[in-house]
């Protein structure tokens, strides 16, 4: 099915050229988790050991919030000038917007992430560089579930009464086992285990990233139906 | 008018006798575990409460991949009262499980797998219910909601397995194991669960015919205003 | 007797919720009909007297 | 072959008929104006013939094709114009195009584009991005958009709404100019007489019915507003 893929790549790859353009939404999301961070250093004291065992949480805290706000943008783009008619009139596949458009959520939420994991290590000193490679496997897994039901519930949620208000209330209770896993993998890792040390969490953070793949990318199209 | 709803009203009558029965079974019939003491009574309603919660979300699953795939007005009506229902019982589990557990566990919550899962399911469910009632138009939300119950169900197991493996790297808190039981407590539990599956199906039942009266009222009400609008024509005519 | 304060509370914590919940469906089914009675009303009136125009 | 045939459709909403039984040809080349006013379900008939969504019963096809049965491949006959743009802001105007070109799979995207952005007149300004653009450009390249991958069926919705004179006449001048290019048009909107210059043929749409079906050829607007106000009561209130 190339065509398939012709457009998803489109979508995708337009989506990158608006963001790069405008740059607005990833500079929102890492200003926002930013503040996070700060916030969780005024809340406990910074360098303590408390603060070390609770990085890889604030980690994802910020990411998650972050990336919630920047969903609900992914989908006002599409929603401002009525484009995801346009979208909807072209012969695209439901699936394949989908999948453009989660995509593109992926790209910003890791881009995001690359940005805060340096402020994650000044500012509670964790030991991230040293374990790096194998941080990376973890965190696109929990990146992709997040983005797979996170893309979905965003298309969802703007069209209720609620609009971005509703997401995290749809999303989150949904995440759970992807950030247990996302979290509980990032723990193991900082404290020295290796990849198949945490291989229960990967295969949890993996079978969610896929079954909620396959489920949104089938469940899109009664989204976007009239 | 007002036609008796024929399930509902037997399965209520069922569900009555098993409720008049049922405390007899839980607190005579059945002997007392000599740990727990009364605290292990809370297991026969509390247990059937969280097997009806299950049923209650795979039926409304259920109905809901029937109403994406049929479009069917009826499939999504099962399927809400099927969440709501579950819902209700769901509660139920939230509400009884710390009551067993501050005696037992001498603490109100534990992060416990069946515990969280259970608060998870609630906390999905109540956002079906959010997206019930915040949805502009009902034909959408519909289709939002069979979405979720969907999604919901399939996250049940993974909420479970996570929670599980979660634990492990915590003190593991020992369950009381209400299967390796003895047989009067298995039969004052079976006919609890069967009782529970009475009372179940009868709100069911009920809930449905409630909501199915809701739309009609509905109906007559759209009907109501395309008639006015024809004789307002032929009044302007 | 021991934990039977727990136990109570429990039950009677199931049975409020369960009745309380049937009594605000008792009273959702209430409204609906009451509501369809006073609109088959109103279309009998409507058809004799022509309603205005909405 | 006619262009757009329904027949008998019905689309509900819940409890709301939108659409009650509608038969309707058009033939290859008509421009056919469908007149009526709000919420007479005529979004909901072109929403249903751009196979956004599906008859609750009924057939339609485009050009011999059934939009239950194959929707992608009538989506490649149909150009949809409305008071939206369905243009992203970001981008330029040639990226747009560029855009939909490969969404529409379209062997020259190159060429399309350049050719599209002179027939609409803004070659000079395909580097521009779209959020600068008057509202005036941005209908034309709206336009550009819609015909991009040379539809035989053009779907106007409301497409005046919020047009300056000066973009008005541009766009009457460019539904001329694709009439003449023997493309099928049908336009919705509830303004009378610039309906009745631009089509040959009209349906007034009430209440999910269509009422009156007739050809435009000696009606003049006077008579038009009579039929439309027979039918549909009285204008002023509308």
């Amino acid at each position: 099915m190339p065509t398939f893929f012709t457009h998803t790549l489109a979508i995708f790859q337009k989506d990158l050229k608006t963001e790069w353009r405008t740059k607005e939404r990833l500079s929102a999301m890492t200003f926002f988790a930013f503040l996070v961070i700060l916030i969780f250093n005024f809340a406990f004291e910074p360098g303590s050991p408390i603060m070390q065992s609770a990085a890889p949480g604030i980690f994802w805290i910020a990411t998650t919030f972050a990336g919630l706000m920047g969903l609900g943008r992914a989908f006002a783009i599409e929603k401002q000038n009525d484009c995801l008619l346009g979208l909807r009139l072209t012969p695209a596949d439901p699936g394949a917007i989908f999948l453009g458009k989660m995509l593109g959520n992926m790209v910003a939420m890791l881009l995001l992430e690359a940005l805060i994991l340096p402020i994650l290590v000044i500012f509670l000193d964790v030991e991230v560089f040293a374990v790096l490679p194998r941080l990376c496997v973890p965190i696109f897994l929990g990146t992709l579930g997040f983005a797979a039901v996170g893309t979905l519930f965003a298309a969802m949620s703007m069209n209720t009464r609620l609009q971005e208000a509703l997401l995290p209330i749809l999303t989150l209770p949904v995440l759970v086992p992807a950030l247990l896993a996302a979290v509980e993998s990032f723990r193991g890792i900082l404290e020295g285990d290796t990849l198949s040390d945490i291989f229960p969490w990967l295969k949890l953070g993996g079978a969610f990233a896929g079954l909620f793949g396959a489920a949104c990318l089938l469940l899109f199209e009664f989204v976007l139906e009239d | 008018m007002r036609r008796p709803y024929i399930p509902a009203f037997v399965f209520g009558i069922l569900a009555l006798i098993g409720l008049a029965i049922a405390p007899y079974m839980a607190l005579m019939y059945a002997g007392m575990e000599k740990d727990m003491g009364f605290a292990q009574k809370i297991f026969y309603y509390h247990v059937p409460s969280a097997f009806m919660m299950y049923i209650g979300f795979a039926l409304c699953a259920i109905f809901s991949a029937l109403y994406l795939y049929k479009k069917d007005k009826k499939y999504d009506i099962w399927a809400l009262c099927s969440a709501e229902v579950g819902l209700l019982f769901c509660t139920l589990v939230l509400l009884t499980g710390p009551i067993w557990a501050k005696p037992i566990w001498g603490t109100w919550w534990v992060w416990d797998a069946q515990l969280t899962l259970t608060l998870m399911l609630w906390l999905i469910f109540v956002a079906y219910m959010m997206l019930h009632s915040y949805s502009e138009d009902s034909l959408q939300s519909a289709k939002f909601r069979a979405v979720l119950g969907i999604i919901g169900f399939l996250d049940m197991p993974l909420i479970h397995y996570a929670t599980k493996l979660w634990r492990t790297h915590h003190p593991e808190v020992v369950r009381g194991e209400e299967f390796g039981l003895p047989l009067d407590m298995k039969i004052a539990f079976y006919f609890c669960v069967l009782t529970f599956l009475m009372l179940f199906l009868a709100i069911l039942f009920k809930r449905v015919s409630v909501e199915k009266a809701h739309d009609e009222l509905e109906s007559i009400k759209s009907e109501i205003r395309d008639r006015k609008a024809i004789l307002g024509q032929l009044g302007s005519d | 007797m021991q934990y039977i304060g727990y136990m109570t509370a429990a039950y009677i914590i199931i049975w409020v919720a369960i009745l309380l919940y049937f009594l605000n469906l008792a009273k959702r089914e209430k409204d609906i009909w009451e509501e369809l009675q006073g609109l088959r009303a109103t279309l009998n009136r409507g058809e004799s007297t022509p309603q205005d125009n909405v | 072959m006619n262009a757009i045939e329904l027949s008998n459709v019905t689309r509900r909403f819940g409890h709301l008929t939108a659409l009650r039984g509608v038969t309707l040809s058009i033939p290859e080349g008509q421009t056919f104006t469908l007149f009526g006013p709000n919420g007479a379900g005529k979004s909901t008939l072109l929403r249903i013939i751009a196979t956004l969504g599906k008859p609750t019963s009924g057939t339609v096809h485009i050009r011999n094709i059934d939009v239950r049965e194959s929707p992608e491949q009538v989506r490649t006959h149909i150009g949809l114009i409305s008071h939206h743009t369905l243009l992203y802001d970001d981008l330029t105007a040639r990226e747009n195009l560029t855009f939909y070109a490969k969404m529409y799979g379209l062997k020259n995207k190159s060429e399309s584009v350049d050719e599209a952005l002179l027939t609409v007149g803004l070659a000079d300004r395909h580097k521009d991005r779209v959020r600068g653009f008057s509202r005036g450009m941005k209908q034309r390249l709206a336009i550009a958009r819609a015909t991009l991958h040379q539809p035989e069926i053009l779907l106007l919705d409301e497409p005046f709404t919020g047009l300056d004179t000066a973009a008005r006449s541009l766009l009457s001048d460019m539904i001329f100019n694709l009439r003449a290019k023997g493309r099928t048009i049908l336009l919705v909107t509830h303004d009378l007489a610039q309906g009745l210059t631009l089509s040959n043929h009209f349906g007034i749409l009430k209440r999910g019915e269509l009422v009156h079906e007739s050809p435009t050829e000696n009606i003049t607007e006077t008579e038009l507003r009579t039929i439309y106000e027979r039918h549909v009561g009285n204008l002023t209130q509308g």
